[in-house]
């Protein structure tokens, strides 16, 4: 195994998430570097689901960030309630004046157009609201407004993920899943597809052939015009990991990939997950709770128990670490 | 009923499936020319399934008992009324049926798409602006307003969105009621003036023809527009939204500009519809756009299939036409037919004194209930839902394919 | 500035938010539990309307009854009576119009709920009338407790009070729709079917698992928000004598506002979210807006929805997407 | 644009229109008179009496050489009046060659949405009920009539509401002596029309208008607040612009309950609905004590000739008592059975002969006649007021408006 001198391509800092009084992380620590797999395990309620949303971006941590290629990507809101305030504050100060004229007793025709003006402020500061261009998002981080990014935005930036309970477009086929997965790489803009301009036509021809390709990649032959919800278990998960590959991710989270496949299927799949580091180079964050799958792929390890990390290293490191067999066994079994 | 059966016919032969078709195309010989020549074909079947249309339904009138409902000049206005629903219809099935939203405030953009060309082309604002370029005005304003209402509600969970999109259709008709020295509050702006257009000429007041073309056109141009747009990146972040928000996002999507897209697109084909509604009509006033359009075109969308683009334009033609004409001819035939009073015990019912008008909301209520509970997927299904029913047969023998594969 | 006013409003603005807030509960009780929101609820509570107006025409009253022990047997007699038949069409209307679609996308109740109070409109509109139709008011309506508030002045601050008057009717409507909400609050929290609908409105299946019986869970609240709609109908038939088939859309959107502005799913929420619009409503009517009331209502909720998605007392996080 | 559908739809009009011409037959002449009125839903105690009213004109005024009937239009739509529907439905009784004249419609906005399309088509239409003074006067009735503007096609036999205002005002003013009034009206077209109307004439006769505040249609149910609002502001009348089914019995009733039950309270016709046994009426709603001092005008003439037999006829034919404007319906009727007996059945000579402002029609309202804008020439406003003996409103004095002549009724 190689040393890796990158930086990590993930990094978590401290994370805690408490729901009211429940702390489920508490304090985590870990990262993943390039080209690694770096498996995430624990028993049954030790928090890495709740680990794993909070790193999709799905939601915020209590304390600590998520680095994502050395950018902030997640940590609790600050100032959250300044944005809102934003949005109307043209248009209000615009009102306010125009009501300060009205008492001051102006021409009714001005005052008239200084609503309209408002209201168009109001259209305008709430649409830059939504497409979020970069001047927007710089002035929030002058104002010190920090928001977590949104789940589309950690796919933009390059992580893409798997679902514990297969979340396909049930009643899209197999074809369609991939491409709305491709969804970030293609540019063609709604005006494009209503003129149906070349530029849109050669775009979806390439991605159809492209989305095939990964279909192929998956092991999934043939089963193109397929509705999502007719496939088989084991293609779904197939279907699930082609379509992740697809939002062109330089890190793979999958969350119990294997949960609910019999042996068999469970070894066809860890192979796929070494073809993919190995062939795509591509970084894999894991989450189990079956430490055994895990163990045979896995560069790097953590283990969390009741929400805290307990230990963390190599497999054959973690394998040994008397905490792990505790957590697992229960005390005493050593 | 005849008219049904010839826009259906059409759509058979027609090599249109929903969303997928030029997926589809694009599988078969997998050559870009191909799917050129399909995503070209599509288009053009959705102009020329109008156009048949178009052609066919005056004939209507030559078919008892249609024959003896009135003139064919009745049945071409009552036509053209009946293609401002099928407008309003197809836009809401971009919100509801493809990007799963429920918009209950629809008839909101349609009032401003409305009074949009009240403003532009009336004795009331001493404006005079051509019927062709409003159109576009007109689409362009109530798209603005879907985005004003949109953009800080759409991304509140999905069942708060349809109480504000409500709130929404309730402010819109109490502003243009209030706000008299702009909308001429109650009274609503009258004698707006009517489009011209050389080709098609005088459009008048009375002859209904040029309108029916007009809408027919509008229809047809609007409905290949969305055809293109369903069957795109767009069309497929839609349905991936509805289908999972979470999951879109997780795949890339900005769900929040992608429902405001469909929001926005909604709201302008309801602008569209509004225009054409107020220059035949000449008239908006605030009562005319009260949540009961909104939930009228709502029924039919649901009945027609939510989703399938032919679908709810045949379920907005039918039930527009049921309401304003089949009730009002069941009366009469009922009657006339002298059906004697039926007694049941005590019951007593006396069908040739039932005003069938007055049980609209019985059918629309009954009939959202029964389509529900009973079929779901409309009366017009799309393809894909055909599809989905045909697959469950052989799932099964791929899922044992597959375990040996 | 006349406080005796103020004051006639703040206690007008309790009454009718107080009907709210009934019709508001059934709402948020139903959302909480399976996240659809019950459009036929409105209509529920018209449909209580008409049957107070039954049953008084049945026992033949034809105005206030001035006798206190006859009066009280009466409002018991019209408060259980329909409370219970509502309570039961809530459950029909759960049983065959939502049951069946319980696993459907969230879109397909929703469609149903619409249908459902469509119906019910229609057949109470073809039944008795398409006018307002009176009913008698058992509560002597002009019968009340009027009360000066002192007056004074601040500095130069005249405060003038003219009489308040305190209507018995109104007093009644208020007193009992609190002790309902009480009531609901203590059913919920501590009793053992209480129990069962919060752990079925946190988790379903873990609920179902825990030995919970689901359908007679979700019936349950479907009975208790349908009667408490039913007695919202029986106020507001003894405060305004009248009622309408269309009331129920209106006062249905309102009391809806109410709940998701209280934030859904939280019955404190909805009893205040309800007093809020009312006062809302009133003090728009004071200032001479009546006209503009309902755009100031429908204004407010998408202004708390954009500052607050969740309500005012709303927990439950909204997804981020 | 797109050539060839057009030229396909040219053709099958071409042959829609050949087969769809008639044979003529001997004896007399079918003719039809159409009516559009809301029929359906909330709106049926409007339109019913209102047709019955024609219906009767019809059996009791038959005109020789010909048999006339109905063609019935209604353009309630979810039972509510609906202009798209009065347009669909005048654009069917222009395209019924047999129709000769119309009765309707009933509500103003669908009127707006009528009179260009009659107008057009030359075909005369008489209202009995639209009362907003925008239809035929001033700018916006000018550009109602567009396209023939010197042919006048929509007369009305419904005095306008700047008139029924003033007597609004006149009430107030100088019957009931208040000084002060406030005004509240239903958001509507009719109501907010005539309350306009009564806030400017009560000003001009020298009264102040305290308040005037509207209640839209989702707030027809609650007036409290706002009758607490308007008790602040001491009115020694309130004046009510709007219907009974747009809250005016439940306002009287509701300023009972709070405690202005002794104030006068005045409306325009649209709360002339019936004596107080009549199930949702004005009177009904209100409640006896709402009833005492209460007013109401109505747009016709009073003293009209056969009064009781036009009452007793109706009675004896439908069973009930005729509604407020099944006069009205009768008198358009007669002026249209007029014209054909004296013109024949061409629309043309019938729209002529009945807008020719020389020409007067006597009605079961007394004698009409139009003038150049169609109004009625009538300015008769009857002044009522409740009776607590019959439960029922009162007619007490008329007044003409043109004239300024007050007619008293007999003690």
């Amino acid at each position: 195994m190689t040393e890796q001198i990158a930086p990590p391509v993930l990094r978590a800092v401290r994370l805690t998430k408490a729901f009211g009084g429940l702390v489920a992380v508490k304090d985590v620590d870990f990262e993943v570097k390039a080209g690694s797999i770096t498996s995430l395990i624990g028993p049954n309620g030790a928090g890495k689901t709740t680990l794993f949303n909070v790193v999709a971006g799905l939601s915020d941590p209590t304390e600590g960030y998520v680095e994502f290629l050395g950018q902030k990507m997640v940590a609790s809101p600050e100032r959250g309630w300044l944005e809102p305030i934003l949005w109307v504050l043209p248009a209000g100060l615009v009102w306010l004046l125009t009501y300060g004229l009205g008492l001051a007793g102006v021409v009714t025709a001005a005052i008239e157009v200084l609503i309209l003006v408002g209201l168009g402020l109001l259209i305008a500061t709430l649409i830059v609201a939504v497409i979020r261009p970069a001047w927007y998002t710089r002035l929030l981080v002058v104002l010190g407004v920090f928001k977590s990014a949104r789940p589309n935005d950690m796919v933009q930036a390059g992580i893409g993920r798997t679902f514990q309970n297969i979340r396909l477009f049930a009643n899209m086929t197999a074809l369609e899943n991939v491409l709305v997965g491709m969804h970030g790489q293609l540019k063609a803009s709604p005006l494009d597809a209503v003129l149906r301009t070349g530029k849109q036509r050669r775009e979806e021809v390439a991605s159809i052939e492209e989305a095939r390709r990964l279909l192929q990649y998956a092991g999934l032959r043939n089963r193109d015009n397929e509705l999502a919800r007719n496939l088989p278990y084991g293609d779904q998960r197939r279907l699930e990991i082609a379509r992740a590959l697809a939002t062109k991710p330089k890190l793979l989270l999958l969350d119990e990939p294997t949960a609910g496949m019999n042996p068999s299927e469970t070894a066809t799949m860890m192979k796929l997950f070494s073809r993919i580091r190995t062939e795509l180079n591509l970084p894999i964050l894991l989450i189990e709770h079956d430490m055994r799958v895990v163990m045979g792929i896995s560069d790097s390890v953590t283990v969390l128990d009741h929400g805290e990390k307990i230990s963390e290293g190599t497999p054959d490191q973690v394998r040994a670490d008397a905490r792990v067999i505790e957590a697992y066994l229960g005390k005493g079994a050593i | 009923m005849s008219p049904r059966r010839s826009i259906s016919s059409a759509i058979g032969n027609s090599p249109v499936g929903r969303g997928s078709g030029r997926l589809r195309a694009a599988l078969r010989p997998a050559t870009s020319s191909a799917g050129r020549y399909f995503g070209k074909h599509q288009s053009l079947s959705v102009l020329v399934g109008m156009a048949v249309a178009t052609a066919i339904l005056p004939l209507v009138v030559l078919i008892p008992p249609f024959s003896g409902f009135g003139g064919q000049n009745d049945f071409v206005d009552g036509f053209a009324s009946a293609g401002v629903f099928v407008l309003l219809a197809v836009g809401l099935n971009v919100v509801v049926g493809l990007a799963g939203l429920l918009d209950l405030g629809y008839a909101a953009f349609f009032a401003i798409g409305a009074y949009t060309y009240a403003y532009g082309a009336s004795p009331f604002s001493g404006l005079d602006v051509p019927f062709w370029p409003m159109l576009l005005v007109g689409a362009a304003v109530a798209a603005m307003a879907g985005l004003l209402l949109g953009a800080p509600t759409l991304r509140l969970r999905g069942d708060y969105l349809a109480i504000v999109t409500l709130g929404f259709g309730e402010i819109v008709p109490v502003v243009f009621l209030n706000a008299d020295k702009y909308t001429n509050g109650t009274n609503g702006i009258s004698a707006l003036y009517q489009p011209a257009l050389p080709a098609i000429g005088d459009f008048g007041f009375i002859n209904p023809w040029p309108y029916y073309i007009t809408v027919a056109a509008i229809i047809a141009v609007a409905m290949m527009l969305l055809y293109r747009l369903e069957d795109s990146r767009l069309g497929r972040a839609w349905m991936a939204v509805r289908e999972d928000e979470l999951a879109a996002a997780s795949m890339g999507i900005n769900t929040v500009t992608t429902k405001l897209l469909a929001f926005a697109i909604g709201a302008s084909t309801s602008g569209l519809a509004g225009v054409f509604y107020a220059s035949k009509l000449g008239l908006v006033s605030p009562s005319q756009f009260g949540f009961t359009i909104s939930f009228t075109v709502l029924a039919m969308v649901v009945l027609g299939g939510m989703g399938n683009i032919w679908g709810v334009a045949i379920g907005a033609f039918v039930v527009y036409e049921i309401q304003s004409q089949g009730l009002k001819q069941l009366n009469n035939f009922v009657a006339s037919s002298g059906i004697p009073p039926i007694h049941i015990g005590f019951v007593n019912v006396d069908l040739s004194a039932v005003n069938f008008l007055d049980y609209q909301f019985l059918l629309y209520g009954l009939a959202l209930v029964g389509m529900m509970l009973l079929r779901p997927e409309g009366l017009f299904p799309s393809r894909r839902r055909k599809q989905e029913l045909h697959d469950v047969d052989d799932a099964g023998a791929s899922n044992q394919e597959l375990v040996e594969a | 500035m006349d406080a005796g006013i103020l004051t006639q409003q703040a206690f007008n603005a309790l009454t009718i938010g107080a009907m709210y807030a009934l019709i508001a509960l059934g709402y948020t009780m139903v959302y909480g539990i399976i996240e659809l929101i019950n459009f036929a609820h409105g209509d529920v509570f018209m449909v209580g309307s008409f049957v107070t107006l039954w049953l008084l025409s049945t026992f033949g009253v034809q105005g206030a009854i001035n006798d206190p022990p006859r009066l009280t047997i009466m409002l018991i007699v019209m408060f259980a009576f329909t409370m219970t038949v509502m309570g039961l069409v809530g459950v029909v209307i759960e049983r065959f119009a939502y049951r069946p679609l319980r696993n459907a996308p969230r879109l397909a109740p929703l469609i149903t709920a619409i249908g459902v109070s469509f119906i019910l409109q229609n057949i109470i509109q073809v039944t008795f009338s398409n006018s307002p139709v009176n009913v008698p008011r058992v509560i002597e309506p002009q019968a009340g407790a009027t009360v000066q508030l002192p007056q004074f002045a601040v500095a130069n601050f005249q405060v003038t009070a003219s009489p308040v008057t305190f209507a018995y009717s109104h007093i009644f409507i208020i007193v009992l729709a609190v002790s309902l909400m009480v009531a609901l609050q203590l059913f919920v929290g501590r009793t053992r079917l209480g129990r069962a609908m919060r752990s079925t409105a946190i988790d379903r299946e873990a609920a179902q698992l825990m030995g919970v019986d689901i359908n007679t869970t979700i019936a349950l609240t479907f009975f208790i928000g349908s009667a408490l709609a039913g007695a919202a109908g029986v106020a507001w038939a003894l405060n305004y004598g009248t009622t309408k088939f269309d009331i129920g859309f209106q006062a249905g959107l309102k009391s809806f506002t109410a709940a998701v502005l209280g934030g859904i799913g939280n019955t404190t929420g909805a009893a205040l979210g309800g007093f809020l619009i009312a006062f809302i409503e009133v003090f728009s009517s004071q200032l001479g807006y009546s006209r503009w009331s309902e755009a100031i209502v429908f204004s407010i909720l998408i202004l708390v929805l954009v500052f607050r998605p969740t309500g005012l007392l709303g927990q439950r996080l909204a997804e981020r997407a | 644009m797109k050539p060839r559908p057009l030229a396909f739809i040219a053709i099958v009009a071409l042959v829609a229109a050949a087969c769809g011409s008639s044979s003529g037959t001997q004896g007399p002449k079918a003719v039809k008179i159409g009516v559009d009125l809301p029929l359906s839903g909330g709106e049926l105690p409007n339109g019913d009496p209102t047709i019955k009213g024609v219906e009767l004109a019809i059996d009791q005024n038959p005109v020789a050489g010909y048999t006339v009937t109905i063609n019935k239009q209604d353009d309630a739509v979810n039972g509510i009046h609906n202009p798209n529907q009065g347009a669909t439905n005048i654009q069917t009784l222009i395209g019924d060659s047999s129709v000769f004249a119309v009765v309707g419609p009933f509500n103003s906005n669908v009127a707006q949405a009528e009179i260009p399309k009659s107008n057009s088509a030359g075909l005369i239409q008489c209202s009995p009920a639209n009362t907003n003074p925008g239809l035929t006067k001033g700018t916006t009735g000018a550009d109602l009539r567009k396209s023939n503007p010197t042919k006048i096609a929509y007369v009305r036999v419904a005095t306008t509401d700047d008139i029924q205002g003033q007597a609004g005002a006149d009430i107030a003013y100088t019957v009931a002596g208040a000084k002060s009034a406030y005004v509240v009206d239903d958001t509507e077209t009719y109501g907010k029309g005539l309350a306009d109307v009564f806030a400017t004439e009560f000003a001009k006769l020298g009264g102040t208008v305290v308040g005037h505040d509207g209640v839209g249609a989702n707030q027809q149910s609650d007036f409290t607040a706002l009758l607490t609002a308007a008790k602040a502001k001491n009115p020694a009348f309130v004046y009510f612009g709007g219907v009974t089914a747009t809250g005016g019995g439940l306002l009287r009733k509701q300023m009972v309950d709070v405690g202005m039950g002794s104030i006068p309270f005045g409306g325009g016709d649209g709360i002339s609905d019936g004596s107080a046994a009549t199930a949702s009426s004005f009177l009904n709603v209100a409640g006896p004590q709402g009833d005492v001092n209460s007013y109401m005008t109505v747009a016709a003439i009073h003293d009209i000739p056969n009064a009781a037999k036009f009452a007793s006829d109706y009675k004896a034919k439908y069973g009930t008592e005729p509604g407020a404007y099944s006069a009205s319906g009768y008198a358009c009727a007669q002026i249209y059975l007029q014209a054909l007996a004296k013109v024949g059945s061409d629309r043309e000579a019938v729209r002529n002969y009945v807008t020719t402002t020389a020409n007067v029609f006597p009605t079961v309202l007394g004698n009409v006649s139009f003038d150049a804008n169609g109004d009625t020439t009538q300015h008769i406003i009857s002044y009522y007021k409740y009776d607590d003996a019959t439960k029922d409103w009162k007619y007490f004095e008329q007044k003409d408006f043109t004239s300024g002549v007050t007619t008293t009724a007999a003690p």
